[in-house]
């Protein structure tokens, strides 16, 4: 049988990721107002003193963003899992990875990259100073990737759970622990002025890392949730 | 190729698979030729859809083997459609993704399928519009731009109207008398008429330990 | 076929696992009591306090065992899960489903007796240290890759799953162990008492006689709960219904 | 401040984890041979 040429399959995916993500945008903008609200609460909570909330700012502006990211994963792979578009997707004689893999790039470009460009207004908000801004914004757009890339695994092996929300947070925070150390203190490092260049290096052998391995988990869990 | 035992299409031995440690069916065994229909029968749950899942390659075998000349092509009771696009939308994505017979042909060829199961009043509406039957049709739509010979249909003919099973029908007919094969299952009320076909009934695991009990 | 797989394949036997396991369960707890007693004794008391933490420092033959063994677990499961998936082989599955609860005791145990020991050294229970911190999150994995394994219907699938988890898990637990270290000496955090090769031979022997106790221990509570396992999801197979019959009559 | 206690604490709970891990498949074994034992004794009986 002639196999679909794997780029024109992967350019097919990520065109109808991107009609269905345009179709329900309106659903697109419920993590990041989350994200925003999470925010909120801080100064809320810990009380308005400029100080404290530009201290607190990295740790704050970072967990909110793994939150919301957390929150869009489980619809990552459950829509296509039960109308039975992934099975068709296995069978077809792509690489299965693959196919996690555009999946991941689609959900990044519409979750997290808007985080991303949210991250300024956030900054401003939490009375981050603004030697961090750039590199906050470096570390999301680097560190966000990585969020997608590893959720992607949790989003894959409980699609076939009814609730699967729930566990898939228990299954990828721990995961995410070493991201959040670096991340948080690259930036508080290049608030107080000290080298910073080292966490955003190792956050990105950790991108490259999770972009070379992370697929192949996703696929696996990906296949044994249809079996 | 030449050997007699690799000239089927399909070759099945002694196929079984477990869940929660009991078979779901009792072993089958059966080959396949080029031209030739193979119905499966059985009541509700005696592990039909998992049999063409099994042969799919969607799940492994606990016992027996299968062997396949290429990746069949398996409709199962999930459409794959996607509610948010147009049934041209959800055939072109499918097209594009699969690859079809004669790629350079595209646009031309989506309308002819389209038209060919019917569709075309409903071409542009959205998929949640669909009706179940032509929700059906829809995803019968791989069968007329993909090229794989051998087809596994998982109940075909559940909720077509008339006009829709002689479409399949004649589909079918095209199908097999050009060379491919078919196995489908049914669990009885529908069966393909005026086909020469095979049959395999099949038995759950449950029965047959029911049956030895009694 | 090739040897390896002939081994797994016949020790994989459900009846040939539970027969020769079951002999050798007694032994297991027979070394490990013995260990213990003695290691304990070295360990309360031949010997002597530490000069600066004082008598707290005999917390150290718990915790710092059932750190290592709480790490060691999940290796193994890793391990063993990724010879689960890739030769599905079934009692693999149940040894990875098995050793969680194992391992999910020890850190807990790692937890328990590290805030203690905190208590009389830093004046309180708890303190972002670098191993009680990583213990924690070790806690998380297991309970993560424990809730999985009871979220599925179809236990092969479940036990698929799990070592699936468990994988993804210990690929990530180097990275999480050095990151919060790394992150504890960015802090400034207090740590507890060393337990390099610094340490007095008097402590070292006792706390080696503990180490290799608790693998023992490891091994002889895996294997009466894989034992377990094998015997619920067999229940109905020929095997299990001759060792009934054998039992009664 | 005495560190006794806690080092009695330590040793004390930590008897009580690893004792539990240790028995829990042996009593969970115990009343799963009790209950297939009950269910065949039942389909001897009825046949």
């Amino acid at each position: 049988m002639s196999k679909q040429a794997t780029g024109t399959a992967f350019v097919a995916l990520l065109r109808r990721d991107f009609l269905l993500a345009y179709r329900r945008r309106a659903e697109l903008l419920q993590p990041l107002v989350f994200l925003l609200v999470v925010v909120t609460l801080f100064p809320l909570g810990v009380g308005p003193s400029p100080t404290l909330l530009a201290n607190i700012a990295p740790g704050v502006i970072w967990i909110a963003a793994l939150l919301a990211t957390v929150l869009s994963l489980d619809s990552l792979f459950r829509s296509d899992f039960e109308d039975g578009t992934l099975e068709q997707m296995v069978l077809s004689g792509q690489s299965l990875a693959l196919i996690a893999l555009a999946r991941t790039v689609a959900h990044w470009l519409v979750a997290g990259l808007p985080i991303v460009l949210l991250s300024p207004l956030l900054a401003m908000w939490m009375n981050l100073p603004d030697e961090g801004l750039l590199i906050l914004i470096e570390s999301l757009a680097i560190g966000t990737p990585v969020l997608s890339l590893i959720g992607a695994i949790g989003g894959a092996l409980t699609v076939s759970l009814k609730r699967g929300g729930q566990l898939l947070s228990l299954l990828v925070f721990p995961l995410y622990v070493p991201l959040l150390i670096l991340a948080t203190s690259a930036v508080s490092s290049a608030v107080v002025d000290l080298p910073y260049t080292g966490q955003l290096g190792l956050m990105v052998s950790g991108l490259i890392a999770s972009l070379t391995l992370a697929p192949f988990a996703t696929a696996a869990a990906l296949k044994l949730s249809l079996s | 190729m030449d050997l007699p035992n690799n000239s089927h299409m399909l070759a099945v031995t002694g196929l079984s698979f477990e869940r929660y440690f009991e078979r779901v069916f009792e072993p089958v065994s059966f080959e396949l030729d080029a031209g030739s229909l193979l119905l499966i029968t059985g009541s509700n749950g005696c592990g039909k859809t998992t049999l063409l899942r099994l042969l799919a390659g969607l799940l492994d075998p606990s016992e027996g083997k299968i062997q396949k000349e290429e990746q069949p092509l398996y409709a199962g009771h999930f459409p794959a459609i996607k509610d948010d696009l147009s049934v041209e939308e959800n055939i072109r994505f499918w097209m594009k993704f699969m690859g079809t017979r004669k790629s350079d042909q595209m646009d031309g060829l989506c309308e002819q399928v389209i038209e060919e199961i019917g569709l075309t009043p409903v071409a542009q509406q959205e998929g949640r519009t669909l009706s179940a039957g032509q929700r059906k049709r829809c995803s019968l739509a791989r069968l007329l731009f993909c090229d794989e010979s051998l087809w596994l249909l998982d109940e075909p003919y559940s909720n077509l109207d008339p006009q829709g099973i002689a479409m399949l029908d004649s589909i079918l007919k095209t199908h097999l008398t050009s060379g491919g094969a078919c196995i489908m299952t049914t669990h009885g009320s529908l069966r393909p008429e005026g086909f020469d076909l095979q049959e395999c009934h099949m038995i759950s695991g449950r029965e047959r330990y029911a049956g030895e009990a009694a | 076929m090739n040897p390896i797989f002939l081994f797994f394949h016949k020790t994989g036997s459900p009846p040939w696992f539970y027969k020769y396991s079951g002999k050798l369960i007694p032994w297991l707890w027979a070394v490990f009591l013995a260990l213990t007693v003695y290691g304990l004794y070295l360990g309360l008391v031949v010997a002597p306090a530490d000069y600066q933490q004082g008598e707290s420092v005999r917390i150290m033959y718990l915790h710092v065992p059932s750190a290592w063994m709480s790490m060691m677990i999940y290796g193994l499961m890793a391990i063993m899960g990724f010879i689960a998936l890739v030769w599905r082989i079934r009692i693999m599955e149940v040894l990875v489903i098995s050793s969680a609860p194992v391992g999910a005791a020890f850190t807990a145990i790692a937890l328990i007796t590290g805030s203690l020991w905190g208590r009389p050294t830093w004046g309180t229970y708890w303190v972002w240290d670098a191993r009680l911190t990583s213990e924690l999150v070790l806690l998380f994995l297991y309970f993560g890759v424990i809730a999985l394994y009871n979220s599925f219907d179809e236990p092969r699938k479940a036990a698929r799953a799990a070592s699936l988890m468990s994988i993804v898990g210990a690929i990530n637990l180097p990275i999480i162990y050095f990151s919060v270290e790394w992150w504890n000496t960015l802090h400034q955090g207090s740590s507890m008492g060393s337990d390099g090769p610094g340490i007095h031979p008097s402590m070292l022997l006792p706390l080696l006689l503990m180490a290799t106790a608790t693998k023992f221990f490891y091994g002889a509570n895996l294997l009466s709960r894989a034992r377990l396992t094998l015997l619920k999801q067999d229940h109905r197979k020929r095997w299990v219904q001759d060792l009934l019959s054998k039992e009664s009559h | 401040m005495s560190h006794t206690p806690f080092i009695l604490a330590a040793y004390l709970i930590s008897a009580v984890v690893l004792f539990w891990a240790a028995i829990a498949p042996v009593l969970n074994k115990r009343s799963l041979l009790r209950q297939l034992k009950n269910r065949q004794a039942q389909m001897d009986k009825t046949q």
